[in-house]
Parts: C-alpha cells; structure tokens; sequence
C-alpha cells in the first residue's frame, strides 16, 4: 500500500504497535492509558505546551540546553544542575547515537561500560533501555518541562516510552531525523515511523494531553539556507497536524547574519499560519525554537562564549520563543557540565536584558522576508504537484527529484546538488540551487549577492569559498575570505 | 608517481557528513585517490574497502564521542585481516566529555593508531603527515 | 587672568612647564626635542593615528583593554599576555589611582608595598615615579599603539613623561577627568591644567608627532544620558582643537539599547562634525570609542560574558571605531591577566564575525538621532551664551548654573540636579532634567518615555526606579523592574 | 526610639559615587541618620565625622583595589580616638584582583572590623546586619 498523508485509522496504528513494543522489553512496560493518566497529573510549569504558551504571550525567550548521560542518578544530576545553576526554563533529554540507531544492544553494552569506567561512554541517555519507570523519575526529580531531543529515524519505540514517561515534547520527524541522521533509511519509511510518532501524539490530545512537538530546524546545522530549512518544517508540521497533532514548535539555525536571521524566524512562523491555514489546521499552537549556530565553533572558550552571545542577541532581537543553547566546549566534544550551565547563564543574561528590544521593518528586512517566502512557496507548491495533493508521495519524489535538497547530508535519499555560500554581509545564500524549482528571479538574486561577494574579494565563487565558509566561524570569522 | 590510495569514513552510528565531504574534497586536491565510504561505516566496511582497493592509508573520523568504542580492537582486526602495512589515522572528537587529549592520544597510540589528531583539526594537517609518512615529496 | 579658550602663547607654556616637571624628579628626564625625535621614530603600526585612521577607513572595529600593575616587567608582561593571547589591536596603560591624584609619594609606597609583597598593590602603573625611560621600555616591548588611561585632574606631569616614554595617545579632559574622578577640584582648574596637555600635544604636532587625545566619554558611568556626554565630549574636543591637537577620538558608554546606543555613536560623529566645522577646526581626524556597559557587573562570569558580548555586538553594529572591553571578573574588581583576555577574545570574536553587518536607519533610530542633536545642541549653545562666545568661561558658568549636569558625579562643582532612568525599552532618559536649558518639547518627550514604563509597571517614576536601574544589568535585566 | 548615627564615606583616593549615593539613600529610607562625608574621604576625615556626631556606625566602602593599603591601622586609629564602641564596617572590592574573598575577610577582621562585605551587596544586607548589631527592633 501506497504511504498516504491520511490521519491512521485506529485499529491499524494499534496493529503496528503491538510490534513496536515488543522492539525491546521494556516496551511491555507501556500502557497507554494508565500512561494518559500519568500525564493528567503533571502540573503546567513543567509541560511545554503552557510554557510555551504563556513566553510567546509575554514575548519572552525561553532557554533550554542539550544534555544526556547514560546512567539514570547522573542524568538527573546534570539536569538538576543545569535546571538550578544554569538557570534553564526547559530540559531536554539527549539520546545517544546507539539509541538513534535502534542499536538497544550496543545501548546496552555502553550503559554497563559507563558503570564500569565510571564516566559516562555514551552521549547521551539510553531511555528505550532505562525504560518507563526511569523517565519517570527523572520526570519527578526536576522542575521544567522536559523534551526528547535525538535524531532517530524510527523513534516509534522512544517515543512510547517516553511520553508514558512524561516527557511532554518530542523532537524530530520524517525528513530532519532521516536526512541529517541516516545514510540508507528512505524517506517513505521515516515518514512511515513517523506518521506513527504523530499519531501516538494525536492519541494523547484525543484524551486530553497535549503534547509539543517539534520538527528538527538545523538539519545537518552547516549553511543550511532558510527557505530549506523553513520548507521541511513545515512540511513536517503538516504531516504531524494530519495525525492529530495540536502543538507545534517550528525550528531554525542560526546562520549568522542578524537581518536574515530574524526575517528566518518571522517568515517561519508566517508561512507556518499561512499553511496551516490552507489545509485547513486552524486549531495548532505554534511557536519556533532558534539553534545558536550550529556549525564549527572556535576551540577557545572565550570566543565560544562570543558565538554564544551573539546567538542569544539574535533569538532575542527575533522575538524566538525558545533558544537552543550551545556551550563554550562546542568545540571539544560533549561539554562538563559546568560548560553547559555557563552557555545558559550567558544566554539568560542576554535574552534578558533585550527583552524589551526588538528590530524594526527595513527595507531590507523586508526583501530578505519576502526572499524566503518565494522560495518556499516555490518548494512547497512543486510538492503538492508532485504528490498531486498528497504531501507524503509529493516529499518522497521531491527528494528523489531534488526539489528538496538539503547541503551536506549523510543520506543517500538526498540528491546533494545544492551548493551554500555566504554572501559579502554574512547571509547565507544558494552558489547551485541544483534541482530546487526555483524562477529565475530567485537564481539571478543568489547569483548577483555571490557575484558581488566574489568582486570583493577578487576571485568566482566557488567550492573553496564554501569551505572557507565552513570553517570560518572556527577561525573568529563569519564569511571566509580568502587568507 | 602513481596515486596513493586512502580510505575514508565516519565510524560506527555516527552522521556527522560535513567533515567528510570536506576531507574527501581536499584529500582528492591534495593529490590522493580517495575511497569515501561515508557516514556509519563498521570496522568491516573499513577493511573491506582496504583490502579491494590495496590502500595505503585508512582515516577514520568520529565526531559524536562514541569513537572509543567504536574503535575497540580495530587496529587489530586489520593485523589480522593482513593490512599490516596500511597506515591508521584516527581523528575528531573521539570521546565523551572534555578529557586531556594528551591522555586520549595515548589511549588510541596504544590500541594501535599510528597517528590520532584533535578536535578542530585542519586537513592539511592531515595531508602533511600523509605526505611524510608515505614519502611523497612535494 | 580670567582663563580664556585661547591657545597658548609658547613662552608662557614654557613658564608653566618648568614648574610643572619639577612636581617629581623623574620630570627633570623630560627633553622635548629629544622627545620628538624618540617619538618619529615609532612606526606607523604602533601609532594611534594611524592604525585608527586605517581601521576607520575599513569599517572595522579595534578592541583595546584597561590594563595595568605597579611594577614594569610585570606590566610588560601583562600587556604582552593581551596582545599576544587576547589578541588587543590597541594597547593602554591604566593608572594607578595615587598618580590620578597626583600623590607620588603614595604611589612610591605602593610600587614598594608591591615588591615586598610580590603582588600589585596599586590598581594601575604609576608611570610618573617610574619615568621616561621606564615608559620607553614599556613601548618599545610591545607591537601595537599605546595609549595612558587614567583620571587625573592634574595629569601636566603625567602626559610630559609619557608622551616623551612614547605613548602615542592620552586620555582624558578638563570635564570628564574632574567632575567623576575628583571632589574638590574647580573646573576652572582642571580646563587649565589640560590646556596645558593639549598644548603640550599641539606643540607634538607642530613638531611633526601627531599624538591622539581622547576625552573620557562615559563619565561616571552609570546611566549617563547621551546628550550629556556628547556635550562634554565635543566641548573637550574644541577645547583641544584650540590648542592644536588634530587627532581626537571621541567616547560613548554603553547605555544597553541598541537603537540608543548606534543613534549614539552615529550623532557623536556627526555632531562633533557640526561643530568643528562650526569653529573652523577643519583639519583634525575624528574617530569614536564605545565603552562597553560601564555600570554594575553580574558577579557571574558566564553572564558577565554576555554583557559584555552585547557591547561588543552594539560596537560592531554601531560602527565604532574602536571599543573599550571589560573584563568576566569586573563585578569582582581587578581582573586577572587571563580574565582580561578572555573579555579580549570574547569581544574580537563579535566584532569580527559583525564586520560585515550594520544596522539600518529606521523610523526609531532617526528619531534617537534627532533627539540627542537637539539636547546637544541645546546645551552647547548655551554654554557659548553664556560664555559670551568663549567656550572656557562658558563651561564654567554652564556647570555652576547646572546648564551641564553629570549624573551621580562625586565632585562639588557638579550641580547633581539631574536623575536618568530607562524607559519601558531600556533606553536612558531624563527622570529629572534639573537646571539643563531643554525646551518643552525635549521635556515632553523623555517624560512620555518614563510615564509609559511607570504605567507598564504599575507606579510612578522615582528614585526607587532609578536605583532598580543601576542594579538591574547585575541582577541580569536591563530595565529594573519591581521586584 | 531615637535614630541611630551612621558616618558614610568612600575612603582614599576613591571617587565611586554612585554606590554611596544610592547607600545613602537607602540607610536613610531604612530610618538611619547618614552623615555622608562622600568620597575621597581619609582616615580622619571618617574619625572626626564619627567623634563630632556622636556616630554608632562607621561604614567604609572602597571600590577602587586599593582599599587594604587605605584602611592599615584605620581600626587602631578609632580606638585611640576614643571611638571603642563604634561599629566598623567595611566593604567594596577592597583589594587588588580576584582573590578569595574568605581570606580578604579574615585580613580585615583581624585589622579589627567587625563586618567585611565582598563586591556586590545589597544595602539590605549591611541594613539587617545594622539592625542586627545595634539592637533595633523591625
């Protein structure tokens, strides 16, 4: 049967689950309804979905950092740390990249090394293994809403355990968990995994919890251009709003240059209603989360911290209802702790004292808005064409075509004929749009930014400038000029 | 002077794809045949692709902090498999948690690594050492 | 003599000279045509001058830090660590708080205190009782431009040695170094004692060594309105003009709201302009410092790197020419050489990756302009009422009358009338204009700024406010809401 | 109940205002009598304000570094004044550089005050200690 953006019917999702559950023994440990009830008595400072709700109200910036360790005590440790020192307003629960892989056995054998090392040897927490109880506790023993943050293609069996857990926000979806995360999982079948993941969610609405999730932004977090990013969340909003999801948090990296970057968070949320409104989900709370920059980070703590900041000043100025934080050890690995609470406590005093700023409408804050509204209209209606009207054929034929594109994927569902670079103010802009149904207004806007990028610097635009890009920031630097 | 043959991935349940594209571009200008067998290669895959294509060198990237694990007897395998002479370069973020990288590098010297670089890592320091340790002459 | 805005005639300086370098021995090393020929010979990259000139041509934004110990090698090596490992453009020599206040033999005792006990008892480098040739070492061991910063009503001494030690710039005025640094000090005297340095710099010049002079612009540094330290810095400034200086860098403290704060820098340039033009001073380099935020520190370090990260992204946006930089530890008092740098390297990191970046003009941003032009101009046209035409008496009267008020200055010769506080965006405004010759429509407006913060939080705009304010940016706010 | 006296001043060569502007205030609002003698204040300036009013309470501040070199033998001083029963209080960054603030503490106390303050208090804290030391009742 032909994979269809059509809301499961019941007896089918519950057909598919009882093989979900029996992925690892503790899936036995669910049981949804005893799970619905669990989640009824979690009060609603530590549910995103009203915190969430009350920070886009009062134009707040609410932080949350990365975090996951292997073992349950040390996990709750680190999360009471950055909760009380680093002052988060919302945890996350990172899952290691064995769990990711559905590997539950290596999973495994990592929990035991970290018992035996007495260091934690995976990055991040094991839940599928820790299973209900365990989530739970961590659940219990802070005081924020907590979110699953992985990248799992099929997340079906995390996501069971963990919203019987009472965790209250579920990060990822068919295309931003597959493509920057997988190197063979097609799209149909991620799709598929997540379709479940968004019914399970819409299920808990049905019974009257509601649960946040949120497409992942970043994608592979390297010169990713808006209109990319922006295309797939949406569309991964509207597949998760088909299966009955109510509360959506859309996601964006930051790429460096203030005015593109606020035009990215405004047009994310505009385009979101725009769509939401056409296919008619005109009941979802949606707000967006901005990722402090995601690409390499200088190795010296003192200047992390200036990436850091100058993140912070962005998501503030953009009114993002959220912020992703990073640490001054970016650049070394997983962070101490220490590190991860210090990125938060920077972050906090920045979101804080610009609470009252905003930026105004310019000229050109205007043209940069209205870029990125072509360009995903352009990606999302060749989609619909696509599918002919279904979203779920419309994606799976818009990557093998290249309509969707994204740059430097591990995935071999993803063409990879689209080429970023910055231009001669930071922003980042298309050096090949390859195969994205773009006009040519749009080609021959990227082409004239590049174009005067190149004059500046005196050579064409070319790979080696998309590398120097890259490393840039690494270096103390946004655009990479030549040396 | 005929080309030498390099291997090149990313170890275990690891995506990260950047590095990557960026090694295999630079390696390639530098002068060498590159074999990318990309993201979440095993140890299998590695030597594989050693033995087909005779290579001269293996690279093994890790950037998520699992490397130590996934490295776990792989210089030995490749003993064993008779890739005696192929040089092994390990780099990235190989653990978890801000450690002495002086520390880490011994660890990995000892498990057989020939050469084991940091976070942050140019490739031109990489195709330096290549360049030494495989006496190519600029 | 009543004292008069007239340049000096060169044997009454010499007259005042004499006695002058006898005020400590180390005044007898002092030769100025040795001096000349010392200082020509200093290449042009360890010039202010010129690497201001070159930076304000590039659009770039120079980093420079406070620094400075008791002894010399510890000094050099301390100034080495913030060039070498923070990476400082420009380099300072901070004075110690004895030599501000011209007590030698206090600082005699400190230097002494210091080596006894091996670490510096003084806050700065007493460069008087050190000499000339102390300072040349301090020069000649270093690879960027050297500039005093200090705070001395009476800094006649101090600039004879350090220009001749070949410093190539030297900060202060006859308003900013009194009113925040001294008690009992009359205007009258401070503006003869610096026209004593600024002729001194003339003759520089006219010999052929163009030294930069910068008044201090953030004066006491706590919510000092923008109009009040242009009007002095632009007054100084004239002041020097007349005395032949060509080269002046004008100064701006961070008040925290971006608008503000680039409308700030972009008038201090414009204005300073408008009035050199005005009274024929054509020929003179006019260049910008932005401090940044000068108040209460967050004891924290992370969030210190935040404050100081949004001076940094407001300098770069703003344009500055240069930015003075603080330091994780300011709330905890001297830093450390290794805190100072990291401030350093937190700061070059923003300012590198905005250099490229700037902000727009816009509605709000305009009007900020227009605003400040009208306080300045308000103020400085009255002191030249007042004066009769001449700036030196105007100035004094001005401060006696109140028509110039510094907000929270220790000295007596300050009327103290006026009382700032930030409106519901954290912009500085007046809360009490005092004796300043603001007109309705001046008055108007910064009380609809302040009614509409009060109304926001519910009480009415007092002193209370106005402490809430200063304590706010270390309790991790900008704007000092109720508690 | 009658108010008690206060001496205020900024000692040395130290020209922070702000801070003694704002403590004024609030030793005030807090029902205080505050002789402010401002900054820049010496050692005799705080004894003869002290002598002269009849004070209970010294409160030093120094925000400058070099607070340790200003306030030697200043607790000596008092009580060769006659001022045995006066409270010392003393507080501010009192040295120069970061250093642990316990040690700075156990060298002004042996000095002979009786409240050392690190960087950043609040009024309200001397406020309650004052309350505290002179027995008055909220």
């Amino acid at each position: 049967m032909e994979l269809r953006n059509r809301k499961w019917d019941l007896d089918y999702f519950n057909q598919i689950r009882e093989e979900v559950l029996k992925m690892w023994p503790t899936g036995a440990e669910v049981d949804l309804e005893e799970a619905v009830a669990y989640q009824k008595e979690i009060p609603a400072h530590k549910r995103f979905k009203d915190v969430l709700a009350r920070a886009k109200k009062e134009g707040r910036t609410l932080i949350q950092p990365r975090a996951g360790v292997a073992l349950i005590n040390e996990h709750i440790d680190l999360l009471k740390y950055l909760q009380d020192e680093g002052e988060a307003d919302l945890l996350p629960t990172t899952i290691d990249s064995y769990t990711r892989q559905n590997q539950y056995e290596e999973a495994q054998r990592g929990i035991e090394e970290s018992r035996k090392m007495g260091r934690s040897m995976l990055n991040g927490f094991p839940a599928v293994n820790h299973g209900v109880a365990a989530c739970r506790k961590v659940v219990e023993s802070l005081d924020r809403p907590l979110q699953v943050r992985h990248g799992t293609p099929d997340a079906r069996l995390l996501a069971e355990i963990t919203l019987a857990g009472g965790f209250t926000d579920f990060e990822g979806g068919g295309i931003s968990y597959n493509i920057p995360y997988a190197k063979d999982v097609s799209i149909e079948k991620t799709l598929f995994y997540w379709q479940y993941v968004d019914r399970l969610v819409g299920l808990y609405q049905e019974k009257g919890v509601e649960i946040n999730r949120e497409p992942f932004g970043p994608l592979t977090g390297t010169l990713v251009p808006p209109s990319i990013s922006h295309a797939v969340a949406i569309l991964e909003g509207l597949l998760a709003a088909e299966q009955g999801v109510k509360n959506l948090t859309l996601g964006y990296g930051q790429c460096g240059n203030l005015i593109q970057d606020v035009a990215a968070i405004q047009t994310l949320e505009e385009l979101a209603i725009e769509y939401f409104n056409k296919f008619g989900y005109t009941d979802c709370q949606l707000t967006t989360v901005f990722h402090q920059w995601m690409g390499g980070f200088p190795q010296d703590e003192a200047k992390a911290f200036g990436v850091i900041s100058w993140g912070a000043v962005t998501a503030a100025l953009a009114k993002a209802t959220k912020v992703i934080v990073k640490t001054p050890h970016e650049a070394l690995g997983i962070p101490t702790k220490e590190a991860n609470a210090a990125g938060l406590k920077a972050t906090k005093q920045v979101v804080n004292m610009l609470r009252d700023q905003s930026i105004e409408d310019t000229e050109k804050l205007l043209i940069e808005k209205e870029m990125i509204k072509k360009e995903v209209r352009a990606i999302i209606d060749r989609v619909l064409d696509l599918g002919e009207g279904d979203l779920v054929q419309g994606i799976i034929k818009a990557f093998q075509a290249g309509v969707i594109d994204v740059p430097f994927a591990p995935s071999r569902y993803n063409l990879g004929k689209i080429l970023p670079a910055r231009d001669n103010n930071g922003a980042v802009r298309f050096l090949e749009t390859g195969n994205l149904p773009f006009d040519a207004e749009i080609k021959e806007f990227h082409e004239a930014k590049l174009a005067e990028r190149g004059q500046v610097e005196g050579r064409e635009p070319s790979f080696q400038m998309v590398i120097d890009d890259i490393y840039s920031v690494g270096k103390g630097m946004l655009v990479g000029r030549p040396r | 002077m005929e080309k030498k043959t390099l291997v090149l991935g990313v170890i275990g349940a690891d995506v990260h794809a950047v590095g990557n594209k960026i090694l295999e571009y630079a390696l390639t200008e530098a002068g060498f045949k590159v074999v990318n067998i990309g993201v979440m290669a095993s140890q299998e895959e590695f030597i594989n692709a050693a033995i087909e294509t005779n290579a001269d060198a293996i690279l093994v990237s890790s950037l998520y902090g699992h490397g130590e694990l996934d490295c776990q007897g792989f210089p030995q395998k490749c003993k064993e498999a008779g890739l005696d002479d192929v040089l092994l370069y390990v780099g990235g973020n190989l653990v978890v948690g801000k450690q002495d990288f002086e520390e880490v590098k011994k660890r990995f010297l000892e498990m057989g690594f020939h050469r084991v670089y940091p976070p942050g890592t140019m490739p031109e320091t990489a195709i330096a050492d290549l360049k030494k340790d495989l006496g190519i002459e600029d």
